[in-house]
């Protein structure tokens, strides 16, 4: 474990904490948010026979550092109308929301950040200050825009979260774990231990599992899309109603945060995706590593495994954006409620009921 | 009072570097208003299309002044229209460009003579940084605007500013 | 009661209600003149309850460009600039219309070429007009993707009137009396091409636009027009016939040479909701698309010979007198009004722009809707804001 | 100091008093709700603390449970009735509503 | 209940044939042209920047009349009888232009002035990329003459013209008054008839 | 002092000076921001004492929960036409008195109460157990839970819609 | 246990940390030239009618409470569903019954409407009375 | 299917003196000139009759008819007199497929003309913009207000011939 690592080599708990924690932020959130901007400008561009951007680096790879840099450089502006400390304060929190998800996560067997019993449900529960942070800057914003987007936000974000989290029961009610680490280890092996085929389990109930697996992804699979306010559920930022929803009143440095904490948000929702059903970190077809006698090659296996089925869900997610038109609010609402909630429900009990066979 | 305000006169090579760095981020990421006054507005949203993407350029338009650099003054001002064009520009940060595309934004174009309600030229309410001809101006035309935009920002640094305002008073 | 004192009640409530607007505890917001999706410089000032609206109030003349005040002072033929720059994207038609009228006004007959290549260049810039609305009507809808497909196309479209006439978007290429240039020797082949490379395009918006689940909730149902009060207000062209209403000056008051076509007027049948809907209005373009390619694919093929520019008269100066000239532009009734007083410049022209005339709904439209709606009626009512405000 | 039982229950003594001290001080019944909560957790810390340092077991820590569930449940039907009454008075200060009663 | 069941599939079927068509795009090429790398050959018709060819233009006016903006301002000087200027198809001009001047920050490019040149020495290019920094460097001068040359010009024409009202007057008794140089037109005076 | 200590003193810190603004600043919106704190500060206590389940649950309900609905609250019940929302207080002396004696004698107990202490193991995890606890010895209060927040809802659904 | 939530303690510091700095460091750098357009709030260009507070929509509210209600019920659940099965089925049917009561909130909101979002209330266009004889037109 | 000389026998009948005259010297198109304060009535009646319905408004332009003349006053002062402002409507019925052109005439200085705003309801827009570019005066209009100039436009109405450009508006220069 890295920790274990730098404690050793620190001789510091502290120290060690304050460096395991830097890790996923210079290793993995930012050079991430950079290449899924780029990725998403990139994929978006060939769905529509374009190309993207193209004119910094090699087909325009550098293309989000010039716009982090650029956005550095400018001017920051706070309205006189806005609620000043409000202002400031809503990107951190909605940062730290987003960022302390990450904390939970395995990325492979020899890197978590915190090893938590309670896993998801932490990351269920780090995910309020992200709807508070987005309630303030709206309610800072002092602007009809941001408002109404920050409301819808809240609303869609706290709705969306009673699908996620009725599926993770399921996970919970199969597996009795809630530790994503652990959740991670039982799919081991081959890729029909993944959850979406039943889990490690093997018999009847397997079989029966599957259907009401795959309707469990879908169910988690879009009410996580809308949590993290994607198409089509991008309603407290569309466009072509609100100019921009909650952050159309920062600049700068500021919204740069808001636009990091969107795509790192992206990734953690499809880490979590990727946790519960595909297998986390485990490769779907033994390890290399394991192979070769190798054991040290097993955890870059895994990042490379989880990295890969993280950024799939996130290709996803982007395709899916390029692809459909947005919901209105009520429908969004209806989708939700009478929707995703029911069907959530019946699969609960009827995946219970599949575990007592 | 950041970096961007302040004038530098010594030629530190470090100094230098860094403006050159930052002169790039801003030239290869020029965020658009997106906003669109009239028939050259069509020309450019055609630029933004597939056949000329602006995209290749890093354009991209915002829906909020607040977070863009450029803004493309397209189509016809007029008169009704001038104060809401000089707001919009003044609620962008700096440091902020001004493009402006077609006869009718560089001098108010057929509506010169006779337009009673057209402002001749936006550059009467705003600066400009660029004038692209045309009535529209080709996508192509707006392109090149853009490239001639970018030079001119790589061009500007608060350091060689100040160097040749000093020669020339000198 | 007597008309007087009825109207004046009429007239004293309706200002009250506007005068209340700010004092109201309604929420009052600005949709525009900047806003991604008022397709251009057109504020909307709508009055809401929660997210119901109760009452919009457009704002226009944001961009008047005095359109009626250069005819005056431009000769006949200078006009015509002008016209292409009202509905920048069916200038094709502005200036077919005007040519229309002031050959009417003068009297003379172009030659049967000249018509039909008038016939073809405006059906393709019905197309183009019609796919630059559905794209952005996808826009606004939040699908960014067929948007850039549709552009895709029209840019086709552009290149066969670029190789035409040299210009992409405001052309001068209609005349009084005939055209600027013949058609490009490749013209023929190039738009046959285009026919047959269109068609399959038009399944593919279908498929990812039209029928999409999102879509059709978004838009079946909403803004429904129904046909008495679309006659009322005006409203004309596909709008008007989206309402169950068959009505096309194409066929029912026809010019050029389209009584020699054989195509149909579409009308809306509320195939996903109500006659008259959002979805009505934008299937039914996505249909004369493909009425325009049926014309197109007739005309491209019996163009007689003859020369274009035979009938330009040398000096334009019509009798005194005064014509009204409509024809079916892709937004519907564009009419011209042109009064003469013997010289070479109009004494007066007055346009009736079909957007201007369209926009007026918008308030009864919306009532009652939601603001993410006012975005699929505007759309949906395909207005070019150049035209409004002319 | 060793931190103990009396560190965690003092915390919960101020978090009492403040509570107490919004519920008497603030006209706004939003505000007072507050307070309210603010109370609740106090007596959570207690709970909890002493399911630490009593001999309890975990029954203290789902007593703190249930009143964390107690306290939503509350806290929904409270802020109810507070819009209700903002409905019906169109104020939400407390003294205001009592005159405004007859 | 059926309906219900209907949405949910309504929405997964034409979601997944949405994806579908967006997904078969992924690997179609791209359209763009790549502007200032690739400048595609733009068709002959094209209608941008003017070109006046001034060895050919003869100051006619006509295309300043044509021009509905009335930006075209051309500015003349009669040539001496013993300055002998053709164009380029050996028609005889008669005039020196002094000043052509088109302001293409106003230009609508309709290609009106075109038509009605009777040298067709006006003609529109493809040259689009022109931008500029500041707008003055808009006004285009096509007239090839140099200031000082202007200046020559016009004193030759006032002392020819001098001489000929001279021997006019010596011809017969009563002196005309001298005729005055071609009066220059400002940009606003070149009215249009109407 | 250990780093437990320290923790405990920053978290302490956090809770009470948080609610302190929070029934003292003048603002609403504040007041409910400063709650946030709060309740994340008694998140982090919790875990101190061992509760990590409680400490999640307090996160979840608390403030992904109560402190929108709160805010909810305070957006739709004050006719705003400001950003700053001022709420009345009244009696502030006497309050402030009052609580002070109030807290004075709650310290003077607590001080000379002798607690019998037993420091149990800080447990792996609790949820477990707080699982095993709730279907034995609590399934009838876990079922009259499910009753009351039933009731709950519709009451609150209902009060609220009418 | 601790350590755990110690290390995520830590991510929340640098995350705060990184922000912080983050803006701060772009203060170095970036211009200030404030002004009083500048400092105005954006409504697409115009001068902003109002406040943004006069009145929202109560759904929001109606929202967040059922959420408030269903999330405790989640947080009841979790330590369910992580000990049923050593029950058996009448673990099972604990948390059934439970769920059960859950569904029939549910199923009470539902059918007082109270799950959806304000409807339309739309009014379709009808001609206005006509100034003579007060009656609605019927055209032909 | 009527000729223009039916509906002017028909409304002639009705309406008397109302309605003036009507002119087919001129090319293209005869129209009928009616009484300005009347021909909200008269327009009512062309759509509801039976036998015309009306029911669609092409087009409504006001028109300066610029035809005053000049008369020069004992003082030596020059007035323009008799100048008139006109409005054209044009009319047609969908289902009967006639059309018919209305115009009235209001004398410059007191330009009003009954509004047909609640009659045809997109003459509203049509009688605003007259309002403003012209300044034809709309009686019993619901709403007239400037519609396409600036709402705080106070230099007259643009359409007009004898209409001046002002030298600046908001600190803008107008003129070039
Ligand atoms: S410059 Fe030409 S194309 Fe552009 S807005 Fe003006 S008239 Fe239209
Ligand atoms: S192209 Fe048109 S606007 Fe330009 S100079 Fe020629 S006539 Fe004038
Ligand atoms: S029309 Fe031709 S010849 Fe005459 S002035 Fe113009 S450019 Fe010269």
């Amino acid at each position: 474990m890295t920790y274990d690592f730098f404690y050793k080599l620190f001789g510091s708990q502290v120290i060690a904490a304050i460096i395991q924690s830097l890790l996923p932020l210079f290793v993995f959130i930012l050079p991430f948010a950079l290449f899924a901007v780029w990725l998403e400008r990139k994929v978006s561009a060939h769905m529509q026979d374009r190309l993207g951007p193209m004119r910094v680096g090699w087909h325009g790879w550098l293309q989000t550092v010039a716009d982090i840099l650029k956005l550095i450089q400018k001017e920051d502006i706070i309205a006189t109308a806005n609620d000043k400390p409000l202002f400031n304060l809503a990107p951190v929190l909605v940062f730290v929301g987003t960022y302390a998800a990450f904390a939970a996560i395995p990325f492979t067997s020899a890197f978590i950040g915190s090893n938590l019993d309670l896993g998801v449900f932490f990351i269920v529960a780090v995910s309020g200050f992200v709807v508070a942070g987005i309630l303030m800057a709206g309610w800072a914003s002092n602007n009809k825009y941001s408002l109404l987007g920050a409301m819808r936000s809240a609303a869609q974000i706290i709705s969306y979260e009673i699908p996620t989290v009725m599926v993770i029961i399921t996970i919970v009610m199969i597996t009795g774990t809630l530790n994503l680490n652990t959740l991670s280890q039982l799919q081991t092996g081959h890729f029909w231990n993944w959850m979406i085929f039943g889990g490690p389990v093997f018999g009847v109930s397997k079989f029966l599992m599957i259907p009401f697996m795959i309707i469990s992804f879908g169910i988690i699979y879009i009410s996580t899309l809308a949590e993290v306010n994607r198409t089509p559920f991008d309603i407290p930022e569309a466009e072509s109603e609100l100019v921009s929803g909650y952050h159309t009143e920062y600049s700068g440095m500021k919204f740069a945060m808001f636009f990091l904490a969107e795509y790192a948000n992206m990734f953690a929702v499809s880490a979590i995706v990727t946790a519960l059903f595909f297998g986390g970190y485990q490769s779907p077809i033994g390890y290399i590593g394991h192979l070769l006698g190798l054991p040290w090659l097993v955890p870059i296996e895994q990042l490379f495994w989880f990295t890969a089925k993280g950024l799939f869900f996130v290709f996803v997610q982007m395709w899916l954006r390029w692809t459909l038109p947005r919901l209105r609010v009520d429908q969004l609402m209806t989708a939700c409620w009478k929707y995703l909630i029911p069907i959530a429900f019946a699969d609960l009990i009827i995946i219970g009921l599949i575990t007592l066979i | 009072m950041g970096l961007l305000d302040k004038q530098f006169t010594n030629d530190s090579i470090v100094i230098a570097k860094v403006d050159d760095l930052l002169n790039w981020a801003r030239l290869s990421s020029l965020w658009q208003v997106g906003f669109g006054l009239a028939c050259c507005a069509i020309e450019m949203m055609a630029t933004s299309a597939s056949h000329y993407d602006f995209d290749r350029f890093g354009v991209i338009p915002r829906p909020s002044p607040r977070q863009s650099d450029v803004i493309i003054i397209s189509g016809t001002v007029t008169l009704k229209m001038a104060t809401r064009i000089k707001r919009l520009y003044e609620q962008m940060p700096d440091p902020k460009y001004v493009i402006s595309m077609g006869s009718c934004s560089n001098s108010g174009g057929p509506y010169w003579e006779h337009g009673y309600h057209v402002l001749k030229g936006v550059d009467r309410i705003i600066p400009v940084d660029v004038y692209v001809p045309g009535c529209p101006p080709r996508p192509e035309a707006l392109l090149e605007g853009l490239l001639k935009l970018q030079e001119k920002i790589r061009n500007h640094s608060s350091r060689k500013l100040i160097n040749s305002e000093v020669k020339k008073s000198a | 009661m007597s008309i007087e004192v009825e109207e004046k009640i009429s007239k004293l409530t309706e200002v009250q209600k506007r005068g209340n607007g700010l004092r109201t505890e309604h929420m009052v917001l600005n949709m525009g003149p900047q806003h991604p999706s008022t397709h251009g410089v057109l504020r909307l000032e709508l009055e809401l309850e929660g997210e119901i609206i109760k009452k919009v109030i457009p704002h226009i003349g944001y961009l008047h460009r005095c359109f009626e005040k250069h005819a005056e002072a431009m000769t006949y033929p200078q006009v015509v600039p002008y016209t292409d720059r009202m509905d920048y994207l069916g200038a094709m038609y502005n200036e077919f219309g005007y040519a229309v009228a002031v050959e009417k006004l003068l009297g003379i007959q172009v030659p049967e070429r000249v018509d039909y290549i008038r016939v073809i260049m405006g059906e393709l810039q019905r197309i183009a007009s019609h796919l630059v609305a559905l794209g952005t009507y996808g826009l606004d809808i939040g699908a960014f993707t067929p948007f850039l497909y549709c552009f895709r196309d029209r840019e086709k479209i552009l290149n066969l009137f670029e190789i035409t006439c040299g210009a992409r978007l405001l052309y001068n290429y209609i005349w009084v009396g005939g055209l600027s240039h013949d058609i490009h020797p490749d013209f023929v082949r190039l738009t046959k091409e285009f026919v047959t490379y269109f068609k399959p395009n038009i399944k593919e918006l279908n498929d990812l636009l039209t029928n999409n689940k999102i879509f059709i909730d978004r838009t079946a149902n909403v803004g429904v027009l129904p046909k008495e009060t679309a006659i009322n207000y005006g409203i004309s062209g596909p709008n008007l016939r989206a309402s169950g209403f068959k009505w096309d000056i194409r066929k029912d008051d026809t010019y050029s040479v389209y009584n020699k076509f054989d195509f149909d007027i579409p009308v809306g049948q509320g195939l996903m909701g109500t006659v008259g809907d959002c979805w009505d209005r934008y299937y039914l373009r996505v249909q004369e698309m493909e009425q325009s390619l049926r014309i197109i694919e007739q005309a491209i093929d019996q163009i007689p010979e003859g020369d274009v520019s035979s009938a330009i008269p040398k000096r334009i100066k019509p009798p005194v007198g005064q014509v009204y000239s409509r024809v079916e532009n892709p937004r519907g009734e564009l009419g011209y009004f042109i009064i003469s007083n013997g010289g070479t410049s109009p004494f007066r022209v007055k346009v009736k722009g079909p957007s201007f005339v369209n926009l007026g709904i918008m308030d009864e439209l919306s009532r009652g809707h939601m603001v993410a709606d006012i975005i699929a009626i505007l759309g949906s009512i395909d207005i070019v804001l150049g035209e409004v405000d002319r | 100091m060793e931190v103990g039982l009396n560190h965690f229950l003092f915390v919960s003594v101020c978090l009492f008093s403040l509570g107490i001290f919004g519920i008497v001080t603030r006209k706004n019944a939003v505000m007072v709700l507050m307070g309210i909560e603010l109370i609740l957790n106090s007596a959570n810390i207690n709970f909890v603390a002493f399911a630490k340092y009593g001999n309890f077991g975990y029954q203290g820590q789902i007593v703190a449970l249930f009143v964390i569930i107690l306290a939503a449940a509350e806290a929904a039907i409270a802020l109810a009735i507070v819009l209700n009454i903002y409905k019906t008075f169109s104020t939400v200060n407390v003294d205001e509503i009592d005159t405004m009663k007859d | 209940m059926r309906e219900y069941f209907k949405n949910i599939w309504a929405a997964v079927f034409t979601v997944l044939v949405g994806m579908k068509v967006t997904f078969k795009h992924l690997f179609v090429p791209a359209v763009t042209i790549q502007y200032p790398d690739v400048k595609p050959k733009l068709p002959e018709r094209e209608r941008n920047r003017l070109y006046v060819n001034m060895d050919d233009c003869i100051g006619c006016d006509q295309c300043a009349r044509a021009c509905p903006l009335g930006i075209i301002n051309i500015e003349t000087v009669k040539a001496l009888p013993t300055e002998d200027l053709k164009t380029s198809q050996g028609r005889k001009k008669a005039l020196w232009v002094t000043n052509f001047t088109i302001d293409f920050a106003k230009c609508c490019y309709c290609q009106l002035c075109v038509f009605p040149c009777p040298t067709e020495c006006i003609y529109m290019t493809d040259v689009y990329e022109f931008s500029e920094y500041e707008r003055e460097n808009l006004i285009y001068n096509f007239s090839t003459l140099t200031p000082e040359e202007i200046e020559q010009k016009k004193t030759n024409l006032s002392l020819f013209e001098a001489e000929k009202a001279k021997e006019k007057a010596a011809k017969s008794a009563a002196a005309p008054a001298p005729a005055k140089p071609v009066p220059p037109a400002a940009p606003t005076e070149t009215k249009k008839e109407n | 002092m250990s780093l437990y200590d320290i923790i405990f003193y920053l978290f302490a810190a956090i809770t009470v000076l948080s609610a302190f603004f929070v029934v003292t600043t003048r603002n609403i919106v504040y007041s409910a921001y400063y709650l946030l704190f709060t309740f994340f500060g008694v998140a982090g206590i919790y875990v101190l004492l061992g509760a990590d389940f409680i400490a999640v649950t307090q996160l979840v309900v608390y403030v992904g929960g109560i402190l929108i609905l709160l805010l909810f609250g305070v957006m739709l019940t004050n006719k705003i036409t400001n950003v700053q929302i001022k709420t009345g207080t009244v009696k502030l002396a006497p309050a402030a008195v009052g609580v002070a004696l109030l807290a004075g004698t709650l310290f003077a107990g607590l001080l000379n109460t002798n607690w019998k202490t037993f420091v149990a193991d800080v447990p792996a995890s609790t949820a477990h157990t707080l699982g095993l606890l709730l279907l034995q010895q609590y399934a009838v209060v876990f079922e009259l839970l499910g009753i009351l927040l039933l009731i709950a809802l519709i009451g609150a659904a209902s009060m609220a819609r009418k | 246990m601790l350590t755990d939530f110690g290390r995520i303690f830590a991510f929340m510091l640098i995350a705060v940390v990184f922000v912080v700095i983050a803006v701060l460091a772009a203060k170095f750098i970036r211009p200030s030239r404030p002004s009083k357009e500048k400092l105005m709030t954006y409504e697409c260009g115009e001068d902003p009618i109002g406040s943004p507070w006069v009145k929202f929509n109560i759904r929001f509210y109606v929202v967040a409470l059922i959420f408030l209600i269903f999330d405790v019920e989640i947080v009841l659940l979790i330590p369910w569903a992580l000990v049923y099965k050593e029950f058996g089925f009448g673990g099972f049917l604990i948390g059934a019954i439970f769920l059960f009561l859950l569904g029939l909130g549910m199923a009470y909101e539902w059918r007082k409407g109270d799950l959806e979002w304000v409807k339309p209330k739309v009014i379709p266009p009808v001609l206005k009375k006509n100034p003579v004889t007060n009656e609605v037109e019927v055209q032909a | 299917m009527k000729t223009a000389q039916d509906i002017f026998n028909i409304l002639k009948e009705k309406f008397g003196n109302s309605v003036l005259e009507l002119v087919s010297t001129q090319p293209v198109e005869p129209f009928i000139t009616v009484n300005p304060l009347v021909v909200n009535k008269i327009c009512l009646f062309l759509r509801d009759n039976e036998e015309l319905l009306f029911d669609n408004l092409m087009n409504l332009s006001g028109v300066d008819d610029a035809n005053g003349k000049t008369v020069k006053a004992e003082d030596g002062t020059s007035k323009v007199e008799g100048a008139t402002l006109s409005v054209y409507y044009h009319i047609e019925s969908t289902s009967l497929k006639h059309k018919v052109v209305l115009k009235v005439s209001a004398p410059v200085e007191k330009p009003d003309v009954e509004s047909v705003a609640l009659i045809w309801r997109h003459a509203d827009w049509h009688e605003r913009e007259a309002y403003d570019l012209i300044g034809l005066n709309f009686l019993n209009h619901p709403d007239l207000r400037r519609i396409l100039m600036p709402y705080d436009w106070e230099f007259g109405h643009p359409l007009r011939k004898d209409y001046k450009d002002p030298e600046f508006y908001l600190g803008m220069k107008v003129p070039y």
